[in-house]
């Protein structure tokens, strides 16, 4: 057995490069750790400096990974780095170090500033780290660090009561919906004698129905709360209307991704060949989660909240990708390209929330009257990306619909493309009810005192990346769509 | 360990574990919650020792007496009522919740029994510490490594909410950590 | 004599157990409570299957010990959770929480 | 493991905690009486209950108790000879941690059912304490286990044949002994139940039998802290010439002797200065213990 191990220690040594992505990722959280306690009080912003940079370099090295080393299932199997994985990862660091830089401007000066930024790239790893997964008992310790790093995130503005309560809620939800899930994992162990996904495919095809549908249903619990499927979304608006509007713009992409990207990889391996029908039940989960967010948005009257809902809907979006997987080859694009048109869009969405809460303390939908006309970059910034959310040709996020509907059809969910469109042309409404007196109305909007005269040049990167992003990733669809054809799940 | 040996320890530890894991929300001191779920999860463990799986059993008993002593701890400190003498009810939704928990008990349970699950091990069976040494330091090696990360930041975090005021002195009023801020 | 199917049952009754404490407590401390009965009912559901079915798979005994770590980690941030909430208003009562409207 | 183990077992705790007793006089310098130790056992024995006027009735009379199991249960996995242990498990050592981790909920159930401020008080010095040395102890028995590469006490006496582990592990006996000093309610680290401090403690309230009890257990918490230092630490029952119980015994009383003069001897620290001592020297000091030992036992042992 001594040797056995020695013969597997000296195969993972030698599997390490695939895991740089994650590497630079744990050096990020780590370091960031070792800097927040070094630095003095007005030098902590290197932390997150560091934190961006390590961000932007694991995207670059998850790039160098797929075109250098190519795909393989490493860490005898409990890893699997493909194209998913690598994608994922790549669009998690560049949504991360956005996010950094959002996040700047709100928590420089405060007390544990290099903290804050060394447990949000904890929080990206293990978003990483869940794309990677193949075996449960990473994915469960994946989730319980993403869940974890959520909640201190959201709870980091301590002095802010709605705060404290969005991350105790958010803690509440998440821990019961992570023990269902483990529970649901115990049952799929049981029925195939391993943790390995593989192992766990092969024992649940010839597993009795019965107890393969309700352990499945147990894990989507916990999968489907990170990623915000109705019904798990209560905690949503809650949570972003309570954390602090970076935070809230990290929540809705990081850990929803990557709880979309673990359905993906979960499901189909798991539960090979559309066992216990689970296509079908994701089609309908999505149908009735888009319709949902999408109902729900309409009647809001702070854009956080909106912002919410509608993120929730989009959820129902990228799950009609998950569902398709095991009909069409197209789905697995199909996903990724709208992941990357949603967190383009949407992180572009909550900067300009951001900016405006800054300027003008509130971010009521009154609050955006007349922003045009003071700020017409911001206002053109805002219309990009929420026409993009609603999907107007020829933004980002109408090829991405392009791609889920035709991926659905593909599929033979049809029925789930008319939903899914009729859901877009109601989600006009709440997302004109922002655009409209923001161009319409005159200057002004409330009167208030501006709390600081100027976003800052962090935020007005991240502002510029994601809106230009939104366009580029729509007009020039192309390479993107091919690049996301080749990545392939492997099982 | 035998079959009847199992079932000499399993029977009382498991009608027990149950019983106080349900007093555990039935009793008003805070006091009595946190040690009967000490002691139910410390009978989880002996079950575990019942069913061979010596390691986990034994590591069971350690970490819930650490564990639950601190749970013991916070219950006594924040609750209005710690030693249940008041008559405070702490409760919610109590009918709808008790049906929709027992409703979802009796699914698992019949679901369990109705289940032909695979495996026929007449007397129970374990891999031993060695084994699960190596499944830790071969197999699992970048899970558990992970793990340690996962504590990392629990702790960092831990400390990141639960201390007023950071490492660079208390918070100053505006910044928005500050419990100051709220009256202003 | 003790079969799967019973250490199932067991493990069942304790994650509704788990979960009566989660739906019924006001109490986020009594909820950390009733999410540990769950962790445990799931810890106990994979000690009978390796015990009854897979006598060779280590692996399920790791997923014990990971269950064990999470069921610390979550603890640990949950307490903290909890000192937080209670600077602010003086108690650990859900029912309390109400600024944001749900 | 026989029928009779078990009655082996109680029998080594009621003999070891009568010796325990008498090395308490040695070492006190009063002249040994071992009838004095019987006469004040059957003085409390006889005792009536007399109970706190506000208290709980569960926790109180169920502390002295889980007490005792605890003792008892951790003597159980004391290895005395390659023939004798009461429970041989292959996770022996963890088992020895995890019977001391209960003396924390027995102190607090006494404590906080004694429904006294003082007693409360000291039950949570004591968890305070106890979290801070129950992870050295921990650590440091994967630190002496490591050698070994068996977590079952009898092997790792068995790989102390040629050198006691004490000689190759000084830094681990140095913090080994104070976290069972601690955890076995022994002073200078009694500040939850010593009489000079908050009146007497957790265990104040404590009248007759169960008085008694608590007497019993403390003094089985000594022998067996002693006797798994001695395994652990000091070989075990290798030794020349004299039988292998014997050396064990020995041993044992010898462990038991320095604990008892030591706690006399050291000045009662104020329980903030143990955690701090417990948090900033112990836990950082045992992690770097495991990765001593764990190079040792690359050089050395393999």
């Amino acid at each position: 057995m001594l040797a056995e191990t020695k013969a597997m220690e000296e195969r993972m040594l030698a599997e390490l490069p695939w895991l740089a992505p994650i590497g630079a990722l744990v050096l990020a959280a780590v370091i960031g750790v070792v800097l927040a306690l070094a630095l003095p009080r007005g030098r902590q912003g290197l932390a997150g400096a560091w934190v961006a940079g390590s961000h932007l370099a694991a995207a670059a090295l998850a790039a160098a990974v797929w075109l250098d080393r190519g795909l393989m299932r490493v860490m005898e199997g409990t890893v699997v780095v493909d194209g998913l994985a690598l994608a994922t990862t790549g669009l998690l660091g560049v949504a991360g170090a956005v996010c950094v830089a959002m996040a700047r401007p709100v928590v420089a000066g405060t007390d544990r500033e290099g903290e804050f930024y060394a447990v949000l790239a904890a929080t990206t790893l293990a978003a990483a780290v869940l794309a990677h997964a193949a075996d449960v008992a990473l994915i469960a310790i994946a989730l319980g660090l993403l869940s974890l790093g959520s909640f201190i995130l959201t709870g980091y503005l301590r002095g802010a009561r709605r705060a404290n309560e969005a991350s105790l809620k958010y803690y509440i939800y998440g821990t019961v919906a992570g023990a269902t899930m483990v529970y649901g994992f115990s049952w799929w162990f049981g029925l195939a004698g391993g943790t390995g996904l593989r192992t766990i495919g092969e024992g649940l095809a010839q597993a009795p129905t019965g107890a393969v549908v309700a352990s499945t249903a147990l894990v989507v619990v916990g999968l489907g709360y990170k990623a915000a499927l109705v019904p798990f979304h209560f905690w949503t608006p809650d949570v972003y209307d309570g954390a602090p509007v970076p935070v809230a713009a990290y929540l809705s992409v990081l850990p929803k991704i990557a709880g979309l990207v673990a359905l993906a990889r979960v499901l189909p391996a798991a539960l090979p060949g559309d066992l216990a029908g689970w296509t079908t039940a994701m089609a309908v989960v999505a149908a009735i989660t888009m319709t949902v967010g999408t109902l729900a948005a309409i009647g809001q009257t702070s854009v956080v909240r909106l912002l919410a809902y509608s993120s929730i809907a989009q959820s129902g979006f990228l799950l009609m990708g998950v569902a398709a997987l095991e009909g069409s080859d197209r789905a697995l694009p199909a996903l990724l390209f709208y992941a990357v048109a949603y967190a383009a869009a949407n992180l572009a969405a909550f900067a300009v929330v951001l900016a405006v809460q800054r300027e003008r303390g509130s971010v009521d939908v009154s609050a955006f009257a007349g922003l045009g006309r003071s700020h017409p970059w911001w206002t053109a910034a805002l219309v990009l990306s929420l026409l993009s959310l609603f999907g107007l040709p020829p933004l980002a996020g109408f090829v991405a619909k392009l791609e889920v509907f035709s991926a659905a059809i593909d599929a033979g969910q049809a029925w789930l493309a008319v939903v899914g469109i009729a859901m877009t042309v109601v989600s006009l409404y709440p997302y004109l009810r922002v655009i409209a007196p923001a161009v319409l109305a005159p200057a002004g909007g409330p009167a208030q005192a501006p709390r600081t005269p100027r976003p800052g040049l962090a935020l007005a990167a991240a502002l510029g990346v994601t809106a230009v992003a939104t366009v580029v990733v729509g007009v020039g669809a192309e390479p993107f769509l091919s690049l996301a054809d080749e990545a392939r799940a492997m099982r | 360990m035998s079959a009847l040996g199992t079932a000499l320890v399993f029977w009382p530890a498991a009608i027990l574990m149950l019983v106080w894991g349900l007093y555990v929300f039935r009793t008003a001191s805070m006091a009595r919650a946190g040690l009967l779920l000490l002691g139910a999860l410390g009978l989880e463990g002996l079950l575990f020792l019942a069913l061979a799986s010596q390691f986990l059993g034994v590591l069971m008993i350690l970490m819930m007496s650490g564990e639950m002593i601190i749970m013991v701890f916070f219950m006594v400190m924040f609750m209005s009522d710690p030693g249940g003498l008041m008559g405070m009810d702490m409760t919610h939704d109590k009918r709808r919740s008790a049906a929709l928990a027992a409703a979802i008990g009796i699914g698992l349970a019949v679901l369990a029994v109705a289940t032909d699950w695979p495996g026929a091990v007449v007397s129970p069976d374990a891999p031993d510490v060695q084994a699960i040494g190596y499944e830790v330091m071969g197999r699992s090696m970048f899970s558990f490594l992970f793990a340690g990360v996962t504590i990392l930041f629990a702790m960092v975090g831990g400390v990141l909410l639960a201390k007023e005021g950071g490492r660079l002195g208390l918070a100053e009023p505006g910044d928005g950590t500050s419990r100051r801020d709220e009256r202003t | 004599m003790i079969s799967l199917p019973v250490v199932l049952v067991v493990a069942g009754l304790m994650f509704a157990i788990g979960l009566y404490g989660v739906l019924g407590q006001t109490n986020a401390i009594m909820v950390i409570m009733g999410v540990e009965l769950m962790l445990g009912a799931a810890m106990l559901n994979v000690v009978g299957f390796v015990a009854y079915a897979h006598p060779d798979a280590a692996s399920g005994a790791f997923l014990v010990l990971i269950t064990m770590t999470l069921m610390a980690v979550e603890a640990a941030v949950g307490f903290a959770l909890v000192v937080a909430a209670f600077r602010h208003s003086r108690t650990a009562e859900i029912d309390d929480l109400t600024e944001l409207e749900g | 493991m026989s029928a009779a183990t078990p009655f082996a077992i109680l029998l080594v705790a009621l003999a070891g905690a009568g010796l325990v007793a008498l090395l308490e006089q040695a070492v006190a310098g009063a002249r040994l009486a071992p009838a004095a130790i019987g006469a004040a056992a059957a003085r409390r024995l006889r005792e009536p209950l007399t109970l706190p006027a506000s208290y709980d009735g569960w926790l109180y009379h169920g502390a002295p108790l889980l007490l005792l199991l605890a003792a008892v249960a951790a003597l159980a996995t004391v290895p005395w000879t390659p023939g004798f242990r009461g429970i041989d498990l292959d996770s022996g050592a963890i088992l020895f941690a995890a019977a001391l981790a209960y003396v924390t909920p027995a102190v607090f159930m006494a404590g906080w059912g004694s429904g006294h401020p003082l007693a409360v008080v000291g039950g949570f010095r004591f968890v305070a304490l106890m979290l801070g040395f129950a992870m050295p102890l921990a650590m440091v028995i994967t630190a002496v286990a490591a050698p070994a590469e068996s977590l079952r006490p009898a092997d790792i006496v068995a790989i102390q044949a040629g050198v006691p582990m004490a000689l190759v592990q000084p830094y681990s006996l140095a913090l080994w002994l104070p976290a069972v000093m601690a955890v076995a309610l022994m002073p200078p680290f009694d500040t939850a139940t010593a009489s000079e401090e908050l009146a007497g403690g957790a265990f104040a309230r404590y009248t007759g039998p169960e008085a008694a009890i608590v007497a019993l257990a403390q003094r089985v918490l000594v022998l067996a802290v002693s006797g798994m230092t001695a395994a652990l630490f000091l070989g075990g029952w290798h030794g020349p010439l004299l039988p292998d119980a014997l050396w064990m015994v020995l041993k044992t009383l010898a462990v038991a002797a320095l604990l008892l003069w030591a706690g006399r001897r050291l000045p009662r620290l104020e329980t903030d200065r143990l955690l701090i001592l417990a948090w900033k020297v112990a836990i950082p000091g045992s992690i770097a213990a495991i990765v001593l030992a764990a190079l040792t036992t690359l050089l050395f042992y393999r």
